[in-house]
């Protein structure tokens, strides 16, 4: 049993999950009106919060499938809701991108928010810790909290410190999120109930029970397609993503890196701990609906950023292209496919991440977003140009750096499920390269558009120091994935043999099904 | 002697009376006043029902009291509103005061 | 003695029915409040008949002497041009009679249809059997009517003050 | 030898990095020292494993394992064979050539530094995909290589033109990856493995069909790397780069990455006769296509680069037809003379001031002496004259064609030898011999480039002149078969080839043939100047349809990338911001819509409320009237 006194000595997911809250708490109620202080405070909140999660990632024994850091304490008794924090393979790598997106964001919206900073820093460490919840929470009714506490600052920040039209956008982030989280509710109450042992024994919120409890297939299909909307809303799926491009467009850099870096990982991560493992039977019927959905989320994500105007939005459907290979990668039930598709969210994490920053440096220097209002910044700008050029290339997929692996795996996992998928989506990365290099010749290349671009500074240390560890670590998985795939493959091959019986027993169904049509 | 419905039927007369010029009328006075004219079709009713009805008698008159003492004090408020109203707008027709549009 | 009392009753019903629609239709407040007095009057003639004696005083007592005069003070008061009094709402006024109109013939056919226990005759409650029952069977709601009435004096006064600029 | 092997890719990577940092701030002018002695070494070293491996030595060896997924495992390996030696010699000699040649070139650039670290990071990569031991590197490698030819090609990004080219050859490259990574994923899905021992030794086992399809798609990666026909549209609006670049990516190294992976996987390719057949034909295809263009092209590289793709499909057509080491012979000898002819026209554009346009050339014979000289063996060994360097390649590919029985494929190439030696003397016609057509003043001061350009291109000329004799001969059994013989044992058809009298003809044949286009050139622009514009007029909309390359970039454009932009914008407007958004926002204007509705209910009326309860009192009673509740 891997509870936490053995491994770290002191209740580390805790602590991690709540400091930034204290961090937090501290400067709204000291550090008012003294910018250096709360500036420098939430640079150390941010900093221990990381360190903490990188001695979590070196104290994890790679070796057990299992959960480890476990934290047990009953909660509300009669619910039956205990406050059950543990972390696996899979949820260790992606608290390690949040705590470093969050460590990353702070020198680098430095002075980019003028009215209220001190809320704005306050409420992206309360933020931090619901992301952090979410991923340790190991009891249902703690990871609804966790999950809606995660709602509430991302709200804010896009509704306040936004852009022109941040009403219409945080309201629709909210109201989206929103309808996903309460169709949710109803499932894991649903569950909860009808995973007691008797009438009279209090609901199951536990992870580890509710995995034991078997459910009839409607029941199953049913709860399975409640979680799955709340996390495809998330991720974001194909025809529930119009929310991202208007949410990225008007939240500040900060946020727009925290909600691509992070929060669409939400959904994918929701996927493999919960609908996947609860529901078995119904995710394995539901495969070839997924996969299509995702192979039209990552050729429409791609075809619509051709056409973008607003660099932002590009970035956003490129996240919808990219996520596609991550649902992809996962409902292709194979080892391959799933490392893949955790690959892809942490690569993506880290290369869309650095993008929004980058985009946040030119709007702090252009005041614009408009790529037709660009051109020719290579010239004034050269180690700008040369990090996006970095990050472009990076999340188009350039073998040797972290983009290529990922989206590699997933292509080859969904490869050994149907050809044809893969094929269609394979050409998903001429798509990418054709609108991120586009991009980049419209904003770069050609000639300089406006003379007094020059007299403008290049990138400076801070924001250098913002964007560097991302580029080390992109370059890391590029060239060294093991040290990542070491993590997340005892969790990887755990849950793909779990899911084996259902898919052969469905798989055949289905794939039946298919060829019967003269299908895929 | 006659009988019950006839008294029933002049109470009913009475109200439906009342009724429309309570819907009707423009001023608030005549609307008081048919106010006034149901509640007294509903004492005729209750004294015509406790004289024909079984059981301790009068009963139903006892009741016409306090309607009377009601009727009373609900005219004085009415007036009291239409007065108070007619100040502020110098004018008492019913269908312009209505300021509580949704 | 002779069967008087149908006639008898038609004529009170006159009394009170006929001022009653004139005070509904006269132009002039002080026609239609002249028409509510008789028309008063004329329940209270209806009271005599069901052998409801105190009742037809107190009636004529107070609705005759108290509120009659009461509306008269109001329409004094309210004194208007005479020439715009609209009659009715141009809007509403033709639904309000037909919709009376079905709201009587509905409750009388209800009462039609409804089946009374009734005893022969009116019977003939003397003041005493009133006053026993007004003073311990409804004592409560007695006590309570006075509370009422207070309410009122207070509410009346305090609207219909002239407003003094504070 | 491991050491060596080593430091071959790693000094040009470490250069990049040192160059790459440092170079704006400190290098500057300076940056070349690091960079030209990193490929120097570089070249020194595969000289070095050259003459190991001709000893027999062979080395296969693993770092580190790079991505280990349950059955999916690659490892970071290098694996030298006698085919990687001869890669390697092509690929250092003629880039550390290319380096001491850019000295010159590009000196005084304002991107001088960056030029070095770009050129080195390429030369790191070539390496690299040279000696990868598995297919999934060589892929990581093979897009490294056209990234590098991306940033090179849009050098001078502030020329619209060239970011477009850039972006362009990046895409089209890429369309070619895609039906690579597929066929990788094919193989391993098959196979169970991506290292070429693993496959290859597995090959026979794949069913006919399974065989030709990894074929066919690993092809259309080569297909895009070695701009063959229907992907060849990049490397034409590539020469917008430098001409060092264009020398060494788009002539001598990267195009023949294509040719390489081919031979290389020549054990799959055997198991598919289909599959070889298309290679062959679009081979030829193209070389004839190609050639039919540089005829009429006036800038010199335009006219170099479309008879770099026809040479590359003469590669193709040899390995199509199973000459396999005819095609790498080829290989060998294109790779040192195209290098050369691209250099000797930089030096020539270098002496008229950055002129391209042969129409504005002419009587440069007098003035830039050497590069008069060295062009005019590049041109021969390109045409095929007897004893050069091009003769042998040349010849064994098409004896190669014709004694596999393919007469047809060998009467096309043939055709295009005759097309080859025409347009190659045509462009020395033009630009060196005849009246200066260049405006006095810039050809008054036209002079013959530094020693620091000239020494390169005397040196790439000595082995396009000896190099044929040292390995061509005898024919078909020569130093570079023997060499090459273990390696292609498996795809070798059977029977034997002697150098008999067949032989012997045919490279009479072929001669003749390369002869006759040099005359016709002399004859038509040296003699009678006057004759190739009358030609033209005559020729009308035919020379029209091949000076506009046959329109294929504006039939790509119509097919392919405005429906394509259109569908998009359609695709957000209408499915995005109509379907989707309206749905969301039409749910939110519903409840607006229906509380506008129901608002007028509250009039403020207080009849209108007391009318509307005296119909419900009226309704109630009616209801219970009829239905006695």
């Amino acid at each position: 049993m891997h509870s936490f006194q053995q491994q770290a000595g002191f209740p580390i997911l805790t602590v991690m999950t709540f400091l930034p809250t204290l961090g937090a708490l501290v400067m709204l109620a000291l550090m008012r009106g003294r910018p250096q202080l709360y500036k420098s405070t939430a640079l150390v909140t941010a900093g221990a919060t990381f360190f903490l999660s990188l001695a979590m990632v070196l104290k994890f024994d790679q070796s057990s499938a299992d959960f480890q850091f476990i934290e047990k304490v009953s909660w509300i008794e009669r619910l039956g809701a205990s406050y059950h924090m543990g972390v696996d393979g899979i949820s260790v790598l992606l608290i390690l991108l949040t705590t470093l997106l969050s460590l990353v964001i702070v020198p680098a919206s430095w002075n980019y928010i003028k009215d209220r900073e001190l809320t704005f820093f306050a409420s992206f460490l309360f933020l931090e810790t619901g992301m952090l919840g979410t991923f340790c929470a190991r009891d249902l009714l703690l990871f609804y909290v966790f999950w809606e506490i995660m709602l509430i600052p991302m709200y804010f920040i896009i509704g306040v410190w936004g852009g022109p039209r941040r009403i219409y956008a945080a309201l629709k982030f909210f109201l989206f999120t929103m309808a996903g989280s309460v169709l949710m509710l109803v499932a894991i109450v649903g569950i909860a109930y009808l995973a007691r042992p008797d009438r009279y024994a209090a609901p199951v919120f536990d992870l580890d029970q509710l995995q034991k409890a078997v459910f009839s297939f409607p029941v199953q299909v049913a709860a399975f397609l409640a979680f799955f909307i709340a996390f495809a809303i998330k991720v974001p799926m194909w025809p529930v993503h119009t929310w991202l491009p208007d949410a990225h467009v008007e939240a500040p850099t900060a946020g727009s890196v925290i909600l691509a870096g992070v929060l669409l990982k939400m959904g994918g991560y929701g996927i493999i701990r919960f609908c996947i493992p609860l529901f078995p039977d119904a995710a394995a019927a539901a495969v070839p609906y997924i996969l299509i959905l995702s192979i039209i989320a990552i050729i429409y994500g791609a075809m619509v950023s051709l056409v973008q105007k607003d660099l932002k939005k590009l970035v956003a459907y490129s996240s919808v292209s990219h996520m596609g290979f991550v649902t992809g990668g996962i409902f292709a039930f194979n080892v391959i496919g799933l490392s893949g598709a955790v690959l892809v969210m942490f690569s993506h994490g880290l290369l869309t991440g650095a993008l929004f920053l980058l985009v946040g440096f030119m709007y702090e220097r252009l005041h614009t977003r408009e790529i037709s209002l660009m051109g020719g910044l290579a010239s004034p700008f050269p180690v700008l140009a040369a990090f996006l050029l970095f990050f472009t290339l990076a999340s188009l997929g350039l073998p040797g750096l972290s983009g290529f692996i990922g989206e590699f795996l997933s292509l080859l996992g969904l490869f050994s499920y149907n050809k044809a998928m893969a094929v269609v989506a394979a050409s998903g990365i001429i798509l990418a390269a054709a609108y991120l290099l586009w991009m980049y010749l419209r904003v770069m290349f050609t000639g300089t558009r406006d003379e007094e671009w020059f007299k403008l500074s290049d990138l400076n240390l801070r924001e250098i120091a913002s964007l560097a560890p991302l580029a080390v670590l992109a370059v890391w998985v590029g060239v060294y994935p093991s040290t990542f795939l070491n993590i997340i493959n005892p969790s990887v091959n755990k849950l793909v043999t779990q899911m084996a019986p259902y898919v052969a027993q469905h798989g055949g169904l289905l794939t039946h099904l298919f060829a019967s049509r003269g299908g895929l | 002697m006659t009988p019950l419905q006839h008294y029933l039927a002049l109470s009913v007369a009475l109200f439906a009376i009342g009724a429309w010029g309570v819907m009707a009328r423009r001023s608030i006075i005549v609307v008081v006043m048919s106010l006034e004219l149901m509640l007294n079709a509903a004492n005729i009713a209750l004294v015509a029902f406790s004289n024909y009805s079984p059981g301790t008698p009068g009963r139903g008159e006892v009741f016409v009291f306090f309607v009377l003492a009601v009727a009373a004090a609900e005219v004085a408020i009415g007036l009291a509103i239409g007065i108070a109203m007619y100040r502020l707008r110098e004018r008492l027709d019913v269908d312009e005061l209505d300021e509580l549009k949704g | 003695m002779t069967d008087y009392s149908t006639p008898l009753f038609y004529i009170v019903a006159a009394v009170v029915l006929i001022p009653a629609v004139l005070m509904v239709t006269f132009r002039n407040l002080i026609y239609s409040a002249a028409a509510m007095i008789l028309c008063f009057i004329g329940v209270a003639m209806v009271f005599v008949t069901l052998n409801a004696e105190l009742l037809a005083i107190s009636q004529v007592l107070i609705y005759v002497g108290a509120i009659s005069i009461l509306i008269m003070f109001a329409i004094m008061l309210t004194r208007q041009r005479s020439g715009e009094i609209r009659l009715f709402f141009h809007r509403q006024a033709w639904l309000a009679l037909p919709a009376a109109l079905a709201l009587a013939v509905t409750m009388a056919v209800v009462l039609s249809r409804a089946s009374f226990s009734t005893t022969p005759g009116p019977r003939n409650p003397g003041t005493s059997d009133l006053s026993n029952l007004l003073f311990d069977q409804y004592a409560f709601p007695f006590e309570l009517v006075s509370l009422v009435l207070l309410v009122a004096i207070v509410g009346a006064i305090l609207l219909a003050r002239r407003e003094r600029r504070r | 030898m491991k050491a060596a092997v080593l430091l071959i890719p790693l000094l040009p990577l470490l250069s990049f990095a040192f160059t790459g940092l440092l170079g704006r701030r400190y290098l500057k002018e300076r940056s070349h020292y690091v960079s030209v002695a990193a490929v120097g070494i570089s070249w020194l070293l595969s000289m070095y494993v050259l003459v190991e491996v001709e000893r027999g030595q062979t080395l296969s060896w693993q770092l580190y394992s790079w991505i280990a997924v349950g059955r999916f495992s690659v490892d970071i390996g290098f694996l030298v064979d006698q085919l990687t030696a001869v890669m390697l010699l092509v690929v250092s000699t003629v880039g550390f050539m290319v380096h001491v040649y850019s000295i010159g070139y590009m000196h005084g650039d304002k991107g001088y530094y960056r030029f070095f670290a770009y050129i080195n990071l390429f030369m790191f990569s070539m390496f690299m995909l040279v000696l990868a031991n598995n297919f999934l590197l060589l892929y990581v490698f093979w897009e490294a290589v056209g990234l590098c030819s991306y940033l090179l090609i849009a050098f001078w990004f502030p020329k619209r033109s060239a970011a477009n080219a850039g972006m362009k050859a990046f895409l089209v490259n890429r369309v070619g990856d895609f039906g690579f990574s597929l066929g990788i994923m094919l193989i391993f899905i098959t196979l169970g493995t991506l290292s070429y021992s693993g496959v290859f030794a597995s090959a026979s086992t794949l069913s006919g069909g399974m065989a030709t399809a990894i074929c066919l798609l690993l092809f259309t990666g080569a297909v895009g790397k070695s701009a063959q026909f229907p992907l060849h549209v990049w490397l034409p609006d590539a020469m917008e780069g430098p001409t060092p670049v264009s020398s060494l990516i788009h002539a001598a190294t990267m195009v023949n990455a294509g040719v390489y992976m081919v031979a290389r996987s020549n054990p799959l390719f055997a198991q598919s006769h289909t599959a070889m057949m298309v290679v062959a034909i679009i081979g030829t295809f193209t070389a004839i296509f190609a050639a039919t263009i540089a005829m009429v092209q006036n800038d010199i590289k335009k006219v170099l680069a479309y008879s770099t793709i026809s040479q590359l499909g003469y590669m193709f057509l040899a390995l199509g037809v199973g000459a396999w080491t005819a095609a790498i012979f080829h290989l060998l000898a294109h790779g040192f003379f195209k290098g050369l002819l691209f250099l000797c026209s930089g030096s020539v554009i270098h002496a008229l001031g950055g002129e391209q346009d042969m129409r504005k050339m002419g009587g440069l014979k007098r003035k830039t002496k050497i590069t008069y000289w060295t062009f005019v063996i590049g041109a021969l060994a390109l045409s095929g004259f007897p004893g050069l360097s091009g003769f042998f390649s040349k010849d064994a590919v098409l004896t190669g064609a014709f004694a596999e029985g393919y007469w047809y494929f060998w009467i096309v190439a043939l055709i295009t030898v005759l097309l080859t030696a025409f347009y190659s003397f045509r462009l020395i016609f033009m630009t060196f011999h005849g009246e200066p057509r260049t405006d006095p003043k810039v050809f008054a001061h036209a002079h013959e480039s530094p020693r620091v350009m000239t020494v390169p291109l005397i040196l790439l000329a000595i082995p396009t002149v000896i190099g044929g004799l040292m390995l061509g001969i005898p024919p078909e059994n020569g130093h570079i078969d023997r060499l090459l013989h273990h390696i292609f044992e498996a795809a070798i058809p059977a029977g034997e080839h002697v150098f008999g009298p067949l032989t012997l003809s045919l490279m009479i044949i072929s001669a003749l043939v390369g002869i006759a286009g040099i005359l016709l050139a002399w004859h038509l622009y040296e003699r009678c100047p006057w004759l190739p514009n009358a030609a033209c007029k005559r020729a009308g909309r035919l020379y029209t349809l091949l000076l506009n390359k046959y329109y294929i970039d504006e039939i790509y454009a119509a097919v392919i990338i405005n429906p394509l932009r259109g569908f998009c914008g359609w695709l957000w407007r209408f499915v995005d911001a109509g379907v989707i958004d309206g749905a969301v926002n039409g749910a939110g204007w519903l409840a607006m819509g229906a509380g506008r509705l129901l608002r007028p209910i509250q009039s403020g009326k207080v009849q209108g409320y007391l009318f509307s309860m005296f119909l419900g009192l009226l309704a109630l009673m009616v209801a219970y009237l009829l239905f006695n509740i």
